[in-house]
């Protein structure tokens, strides 16, 4: 049988993601029940909920406009573009060249600039202290994200994912360099931060004053909530898929045998558990910061972040 | 050729104004003419940098006696590509901007004649296409100084509020200042012969020892730092552009202080050569500070131009970043980087011009409906002016440097040059990099939020004015001129493959900086753009294409997949609450507040609510004032005590005027003495 | 007979010198018109003296004309004035008498100061006069400066001119004829218009106290 | 050529005699005045045009009249202020703020002040210079009280007294240069004509010469307004009669500045002209610092005008401090404040007549109120702030390029400083009257339009000043800056 090109193969990761992401959400929610002595519901819950809400009717605000109607769209799309750049299963990846580090995390911005948006446009009140919300601890974490990008970049000489993981695999030394290490970390509070995870946001809550995320998309309902819910959990995917195979880079396959991708595809399952259960059993032992506080949490990140940059500065 | 019929253009479009002064006649005859006038300086701007050969541009004024000041050529031949792009981006936005003010000065139809702001237009944009054509001091002063006169009157059209003429005098103020500064700069270079062409200046700098060289270099960046509004030199500018008329704000915002970084150019790499690594690196750290200062204080800002106004001080700094790493790059001899660093501060500044000129102009339409820029009076327009608010959103998500759009594009060199910054040999020099990668990053997403607030409080949500409610959808020509420049923002984000390589060509050659060849990269569709030393790789075209895709994919796949489509329009959901007021939704303050909070050490926020309460019970409030004002710093800490001091000064100088005779025959005959004393120490 | 000469032109100017510090010494109007009086004669009679020695007729003119301008009409137009205002005697100046006479003579020290270095330029023997030419001038300059009344100013300011011409006669036995009589129409003009504005200082403040010319200031 | 010179000083004469001759007053006596005075500046043109030609004609017993390619410049410079001032001076008949008795009385002093200047700046004996120049102040004190009121009597005191003492001792200077002359070259007739002072200069000696300037700078500095000697200026500017104003302020500053420059070339010879540079620079720049803090927080406008004409002698001799490129300047920015000056006095006295005020605080709406006016105005000031496209941008441009390429960098650094200050401080206060509605009681409209032509001819003359359009013009100013940089 012919081999499948590149093209087919990121396609096929892209549907792959979309198509785990809710269940990893499901995962990480069936863990947090357990840990915290409750039954859970069970993993494939968020299937059911995406089902019933393409399902249901849409009630959208009279005070909505098209801006409104649009923004699910283009936070769907922008969050599937960042799937199609990222190495889920495979490297280097034909898109490779499309988008690096840089693009992605600009788009995943597109998509929280047209959400805080859409959280205005009702002229609610949550809506609006939703979308501030949001966007502070977006643009904060921003610097963050650069640094560690600047030095992922330092490390592998590029922005540009396959190469990363490319040059990881090409030396595993750097993989566990302090340098990586450190980004590591700053990333994994952005992943906290970017998904409004705990200690940042409770994507549990709807106690007004508490939410973020969940304000913004207060008015949201039927299809548009599904595609909102269904971008999020994909990002959520996307991130950690990122953790994973930039830092962890082994078992992405770099030829495209069917041998290789499954066993592709089993480290990715392996890596998305292992961080699942991280988050989770994270989540459970801390408490939601006040907002206030957030900024504090960024700094450490940020500083983490800094520490990275100095390190393979030194190290180069 | 055709640069003689830009001049034609421009002044046909003066004499236009000034004769016929108001009616339709006056606003499309001055629009024409300099619509035609920002033709010709496009077509010769592209032609100059794409390369096509259209003739050579070079006239000399011939006088019946030329004084010093006149020897040499005027117009420089178009072997300087670098002023082909400002004279292009002079063009690029003219065009719009005077379609605009077509309908824009609709409006002053028998409050306010069009003579003068229409032949000052015409004027102030002949200056600024002059400017960078200029080939020697004089005329370069000449033009700048013109382009600073006409600005002036430009700013004061609306000199009925007293702030305008306020704003007025401290424009022109900072002018003179820079003056001052850039005349310095010039007259230290002059070589003995006199000659003030720039050619020679360049021949004789090269003489000169380093000292007086960053002497000079320093004395240029503050007199050009001035003119770009960069930190702590800005305090004209978001006072100044928001007073004057929206297509003016625009031209001013958008194209104006660009003229600075040209000379900033002008200087560091053609007269002076480039020079040691502490010049790129005061460039870079200026324009970090002034990136990340800029989009602060527009965040604390609800007027909408003044908010623009900042984001304007924002850009330039992102520009100065771009272009301080180069000249660092250069002087450690990393030309490609170099390169990377310069084409990511020009490309910024087009891209820059086409955006915030987009903003102004919407931000025009909204006060043409609104007759207010109080963002808190606005809300809703999305429903009654939903173009404008579209072309606005579309400039908005480009300068949040949002993908696909040409904001990005240019960041993102700005950052890879910034990220090549590692291979600097200092250590302790590179880690000033990532620092401005950090701060560049932050500006950029505060610039975000900031912008989601733009939007989101004025077109989004309900009317919080009777105007609001009220606004209209502004006339054609300004939709026209608005969409022209949301199109640009689009393509020269998608075009990067051939802008890049251009403006590569553009500053080749330049101060040792490698020849074209170098730089060069063939543009196709398929071939990403990779800058020579960026260490990424992106194709901003099939980025376009992709998103466009999905946001089409994505519906046919609902469709197909048989989603309900059912939609029921309701009641926004308000806690329960039935009748939803505009007070119940979120202020511009309300949604700036956390930011305010966080940096609360920067604004010194002071704030003042005063709540009443229901005479019955102290359970239900009437109404809530709430008023928070920052600490403007470098007014209160920079600019007042000098001022103060100067007025002490001249209080005491006045009071030698006592009016006593006696006293004045004193001094009279003291002087005598002094004379004689002089005559005394000098005499032998 | 060239020393002889110098020594009384040399008289002749300290004469004139003492005269200006007169104007120091004494108060009232009276004293001070006298004084001035006296000082034209003195020099009118030194410009004699030279064109004696000098045989220049246009010199001889030049004396005559300053016996009857400055020694006699002025004088008497000064004392018109004097009568008109009838004012008291001169108000309290800046400076005490004393003071002022210290002054004055320091004033004579630095015309030395200022004039020595430039007499070897010149070979006539009246030159050693010069320095006190110089020296009434600047005291004329301080009695202008120290008195409040207009019309010790005015005076000062004759007696100045005085210096001048004196200056002029010892240095080059005078200056060209027809520039002198445009200075000396010059001198008669201006001393006519400075009558005129103090007739009108007089009708506007009903004084002629200079003191109360203080409204223009800053 | 003696027919034309002859029209040139005697035009102005003759109007001064008709003026005084004719009784009563009629409005024909102004009429011949401002024709006479236009015959004059047609003479002066046409001489210009002879010097340009390449003659220096020379008149009177032993030449003691001379005209140079200097001279005719500040000739025409004086005979078209005085021009100017006679077309819109008092006595045409239109403006009942006069009485004919007034009326003949500006038009006979002002006639004889314009002769005066004219004879001082075609003297070519020093002497006859001083005194014209002292003759200058006879004729112009007695018209600052025009309209007799304390402020305008104390003006003119002040300014006759300080004038005259000062003017007292340009001539010890003069006696002084003199003394020299005689002993090196025995007594004659031409002894004090400048021609032959030159010819002897470089044989001079240096100390008596360095004296003699000692007292030159300081008595005509007097009248050219120099700090610390300008005192009376403000008050008499601010005091006289707007055409007057404009005459002082326009060209007796500029023709005093002629009698130090003439100086100065004889003592550069003689001394060297390190000292009189240094000297010179060290009052220009007193006077620039003097009035540029004096023009802060100014109330008046007609004294903010004055305090800017001691700014731009200032600026003046600085030029004249920094050699042959300064000479230049200096000479180009003359003319141009000539101009300015001339035309800036005579609006505020169009301002004055409408608002009867000089306090710029009552004063608003100008451009409302008087919207020809205004701009006009407005422009001057742009065009005194030295902004193009006007002509003092030109010379301003050419005075910093002097200082830096005669290597005073930090000389020019303070003028810079200083120019700043005045700059925003003037702009800053004359914003507040052009902008803003009217005050109740003041009347709406231009009035006595006739009256803008000649100022609206001013504007434009700045403009082609400031746009380059010199041709013979720039080939006068050459050959004046020839002369004063020998």
């Amino acid at each position: 049988m012919p081999l499948p090109t590149g093209y087919t193969v990121a396609i096929a990761q892209t549907a792959l993601a979309l198509l785990l992401a809710p269940g990893l959400v499901g995962l990480i929610r069936w863990l947090k029940a357990r840990l915290q002595n409750r039954r859970g519901a069970p993993v494939w819950q968020p299937y059911l909920e995406l089902r019933k809400l393409f399902a249901k009717e849409v009630v959208v605000s009279s005070n909505a406009s098209w801006l409104f109607r649009v923004a699910p769209f283009v936070v769907f799309a922008s969050t599937v573009a960042v799937a199609f750049l990222i190495p889920v299963l495979a490297v280097p990846s034909p898109f490779d060249p499309v988008g690096d580090l840089l693009v992605v995390v600009y788009l995943l911005l597109l998509g929280t600039f047209f959400l805080a948006l859409a959280g205005l446009d009702p002229g609610s009140a949550f809506g609006g202290m939703g979308s501030s919300r949001e966007m502070t601890v977006a643009a904060l974490s921003e610097p963050t994200v650069a640094l560690a990008i600047f030095a992922l970049a330092l490390g592998a000489g590029s922005t540009n994912l396959g190469q990363i993981v490319a040059r990881t695999m090409a030396d595993p030394a750097a993989a566990v360099s302090p340098g990586y290490l450190l980004a590591f970390g700053a990333l994994f509070v952005v992943t906290l931060a970017e998904n409004g995870r705990l200690p940042v946001d409770n994507p549990a809550t709807h106690l007004e004053l508490t939410m973020i995320h969940e304000a913004m998309i207060l008015e949201y309902s039927g299809r548009y909530l599904a595609l909102i819910e269904w971008a999020a959990w994909l990002k959520v995917l996307l991130f950690f898929s990122l953790l994973g195979n930039l830092f962890v880079p082994w078992g992405v396959a770099t030829v495209l045998t069917p041998s290789a991708l499954g066993w592709a595809l089993a480290t990715l399952l392996a890596k998305l558990v292992v961080l699942a259960v991280v988050l989770a059993v994270f989540e459970t032992r801390v408490a939601k910061l006040r907002l206030f506080r957030v900024p504090e949490l960024l700094a450490v990140s940020f500083v983490l972040a800094v520490l990275a940059i100095t390190v393979s500065f030194l190290v180069r | 050729m055709i640069f003689l019929l830009m001049v034609a253009g421009y002044l046909f479009g003066a004499l236009a104004a000034l004769l016929f002064a108001r009616g339709w006649v006056a606003r499309w005859l001055t629009a024409a003419g300099a619509i035609i006038g920002g033709a010709c300086a496009v077509t010769l701007a592209v032609a100059e940098v794409f390369g096509f050969d259209i003739g050579s541009f070079q006239i000399i004024v011939v006088l019946a006696r030329r004084p010093w000041w006149l020897q040499g050529g005027v117009i420089q031949d178009p072997a300087q590509p670098l002023s082909a792009v400002f004279l292009g981006v002079v063009g690029a936005i003219a065009i719009p901007a005077a379609l605009y003010s077509i309908g824009y000065t609709r409006a002053w139809e028998g409050r306010r004649s069009l003579r003068m702001p229409g032949a000052m237009l015409n004027l102030f944009l002949l200056s600024m296409s002059l400017v960078p054509l200029a080939e020697n001091i004089l005329w370069f002063v000449l033009f700048w100084e013109g382009m600073a006169v006409t600005s002036y009157l430009l700013v004061m059209t609306e000199a009925e509020e007293p702030e305008t003429v306020h704003a007025g005098n401290w424009y022109l103020g900072m002018t003179q200042f820079g003056l001052g500064f850039i005349l310095a700069a010039f007259f230290l270079l002059l070589p003995p012969d006199g000659s003030g062409d720039f050619t020679a200046l360049a021949k004789h700098a090269a003489t000169l020892s380093p000292g007086l060289k960053s002497l000079v270099f320093v004395l240029a960046l503050i007199g050009f730092g001035s003119k770009a509004g960069l930190v702590p030199l800005h305090v004209w500018l978001p006072s100044a552009h928001p007073a004057a008329p929206s297509h003016v704000s625009a031209l001013m915002s958008g194209v104006m202080i660009k003229l600075g970084v040209y000379g900033v150019l002008l200087f560091g790499l053609r007269l002076l050569g480039g020079g040691p690594a502490w010049w790129g690196g005061l460039v870079l750290t200026l324009g970090a500070v002034s990136a990340l200062l800029g989009v602060l204080y527009a965040l604390m800002e609800h007027d909408l131009k003044r908010l623009l106004a900042y984001h304007s001080i924002e850009n330039i700094g992102i520009i100065f970043i771009g272009v301080g790493a180069g000249m660092m790059f250069l002087s450690y001899d990393l030309p490609a980087l170099a390169v990377l660093g310069f084409v990511g501060g020009l490309y910024h500044t087009i891209n820059h011009a086409c955006f915030k000129g987009l903003l102004f102009l919407g931000a025009g339409s909204v006060l043409h409906a609104t007759h207010t820029r109080n963002m808190e009076e606005m809300g809703g327009l999305i429903k009654r002016m939903p173009r404008t608010a579209l072309f606005f959103l579309v400039g908005a998500a480009a300068i949040s440097a949002l993908p696909p759009l040409n904001g990005f594009v240019s960041e993102w060199v700005v950052f890879q040059a910034l990220l090549g910054g590692a291979s600097i040999p200092q250590r302790e020099v590179a880690v000033l990099m990532p620092i401005a990668v950090a701060m560049l990053a932050l500006a950029s997403g505060l610039a975000a939020a900031c912008f989601v607030k733009a939007f989101g409080i004025t077109f989004l949500g309900i009317a919080r004015s009777h105007e609001a409610e009220q606004a209209r959808e502004a006339p054609v020509s300004m939709q026209v001129a608005m969409a022209a420049l949301a199109l640009a923002c689009v393509v020269l984000g998608a075009a990067a493959y051939a802008m890049v390589p251009a403006l590569g060509r553009v500053v080749a050659g330049l101060a040792g900086l490698p020849p074209a060849s170098a730089v060069t990269v063939s543009w196709s569709l398929r071939v990403p753009l990779s800058a020579p030393g960026a260490v990424g790789q992106i194709s901003p075209l099939p980025i376009l294409l992709g998103l466009a895709l999905l946001l089409v994919a994505i519906p046919i796949g609902l469709w197909l997949s048989r989603a309900s489509r059912a939609l029921r329009v309701s009641d926004t959901w308000g806690c329960g609450r039935i009748a939803q007021t505009p007070r119940m939704q979120y202020t511009a303050a309300a949604f700036a507040e956390p930011l305010r909070r966080i940096f609360a050490a920067l604004y010194r926020p002071t704030e003042d609510v005063s709540i009443d309460f229901h005479p019955e019970s102290r359970y239900f409030v009437q109404s809530i004032a709430y008023r928070a004002h920052i600490i403007p710093w470098f007014e209160r800490y920079l600019y007042d005590p000098v001022i103060d001091r100067v007025i002490a000064w001249a209080a005491r100088v006045r009071a030698i005027q006592s009016g006593s005779l006696h006293a004045y025959l004193t001094y009279l005959v003291a002087a005598l003495v002094i004379m004689l004393g002089l005559l005394m120490l000098w005499g032998s | 007979m060239d020393s002889a000469f110098g020594q009384l032109t040399v008289l002749g100017s300290s004469l004139v010198l003492l005269c200006g510090l007169t104007l120091l010494w004494r108060r009232g109007s009276a004293a001070h018109i006298g004084a001035f009086a006296a000082q034209s004669v003195a020099l009118a009679a030194t410009a004699g003296l030279i064109a004696v020695v000098t045989g220049s007729r246009e010199l001889w003119v030049v004396a005559v004309i300053l016996l009857g301008l400055k020694g006699i009409l002025m004088p008497i137009l000064l004392k018109r004035m004097d009568r008109r205002f009838g004012g008291p005697r001169e108000l309290e100046p800046y400076v005490n008498t004393a003071t002022s006479l210290v002054i004055g003579g320091l004033l004579v020290v630095l015309a030395y100061i200022v004039t020595w270095p430039i007499l070897d330029v010149s070979r006539l023997p009246t030159r050693a006069g010069m320095p006190l030419a110089m020296g009434l001038i600047f005291v004329s300059l301080f009695v202008i400066i120290s008195r409040k009344k207009a019309l010790t100013q005015v005076i000062g300011f004759l007696a100045l001119e005085n210096g001048i011409a004196l200056l002029a006669m010892l240095g080059t036995y005078g200056i060209p004829f027809i520039v002198e009589v445009g200075v000396f129409l010059d001198a008669l003009m201006g001393f006519l218009v400075m009558q005129i504005v103090i007739y009108r200082i007089q009708e506007t403040f009903e004084s002629i106290d200079v003191e109360q010319l203080n409204r223009l200031s800053q | 050529m003696r027919l034309t010179y002859l029209l040139l000083v005697g035009a102005p004469l003759v109007a001064a005699l008709v003026a005084a001759l004719v009784r009563p007053y009629l409005r024909g006596v102004g009429v011949a005045g401002a024709l006479l005075s236009t015959l004059s500046l047609a003479a002066a043109l046409r001489l210009a045009g002879q010097v340009l030609a390449g003659a220096t004609p020379t008149w009177g017993p032993s030449d003691m009249m001379r005209v140079d390619a200097l001279s005719v410049l500040l000739a025409v410079c004086v005979s078209f202020v005085a021009a100017l001032a006679a077309w819109l001076g008092p006595g045409l008949g239109r403006d009942e703020h006069y009485t004919p008795a007034q009326a003949r009385r500006f038009r006979i002093f002002s006639s004889l002040f314009a002769f005066t200047m004219l004879i001082a700046v075609t003297a070519n004996n020093v002497a006859i210079m001083w005194v014209a120049v002292e003759a200058t102040t006879i004729a112009s004190a007695l018209l600052i009280p025009l309209h007799v009121s304390k402020a305008s009597v104390e003006a003119s005191w002040k300014y006759i007294l300080i004038g005259s003492v000062g003017i007292a001792l340009a001539f010890v200077g003069t006696v002084l240069g003199y003394f020299d002359y005689v002993h090196l070259a025995g007594e004659r007739e031409s002894a004090l004509n400048w021609t032959s002072l030159m010819a002897a200069a470089p044989s001079m000696h240096p100390r008596v010469m360095a004296l003699a300037f000692v007292f030159i700078v300081i008595g005509y500095g007097t009248k050219a307004g120099l700090a610390p000697m300008h005192t009376w200026l403000p008050d008499a500017h601010a005091e006289a009669p707007a055409p007057l104003s404009a005459m002082m302020s326009g060209v007796l500053l500029a023709v005093a500045l002629y009698a130090i420059i003439r100086w100065k070339v004889v003592v550069d010879l003689a001394v060297g002209s390190a000292l009189p540079d240094r000297l010179l620079l060290v009052l220009g720049l007193a006077s620039l610092a003097v009035a540029a803090l004096s023009l802060v927080g100014q109330r008046q406008y007609k004294r903010l005008l004055a305090y800017s004409s001691i700014e731009h002698t200032g600026l003046m001799c600085v030029g004249l401090g920094l050699g042959p490129l300064g000479a230049f300047a200096a000479l180009l920015h003359l003319v141009n404040h000539a101009v300015a000056k001339g035309m800036m006095f005579l609006l505020s006295g169009r301002i004055l007549d409408r608002y009867h005020t000089t306090e710029m605080g009552e004063v608003s709406g100008l451009l409302r109120a008087m919207p020809v006016t205004g701009g006009l105005f407005a422009a001057g000031m742009l065009a005194l702030a030295g902004l193009p496209p006007f002509g003092i941008f030109f010379s301003k441009l050419s005075l910093v390029r002097a200082g830096f390429a005669t290597g005073h960098p930090w000389l020019m650094a303070l003028v810079l400083v200083l120019l700043l200050a005045a700059v925003v401080a003037m702009l800053a206060q004359i914003n507040r009257m052009l902008y803003g509605a009217p005050p109740a009681g003041v009347r709406v409209g231009e009035s006595n339009r006739w009256g803008l032509v000649p100022l609206v001819l001013c504007a434009a003359l700045l403009v082609a000043f400031g746009l380059g359009g010199f041709g013979a013009f720039q080939t006068l100013l050459d050959r004046a800056v020839e002369i004063v940089s020998r």
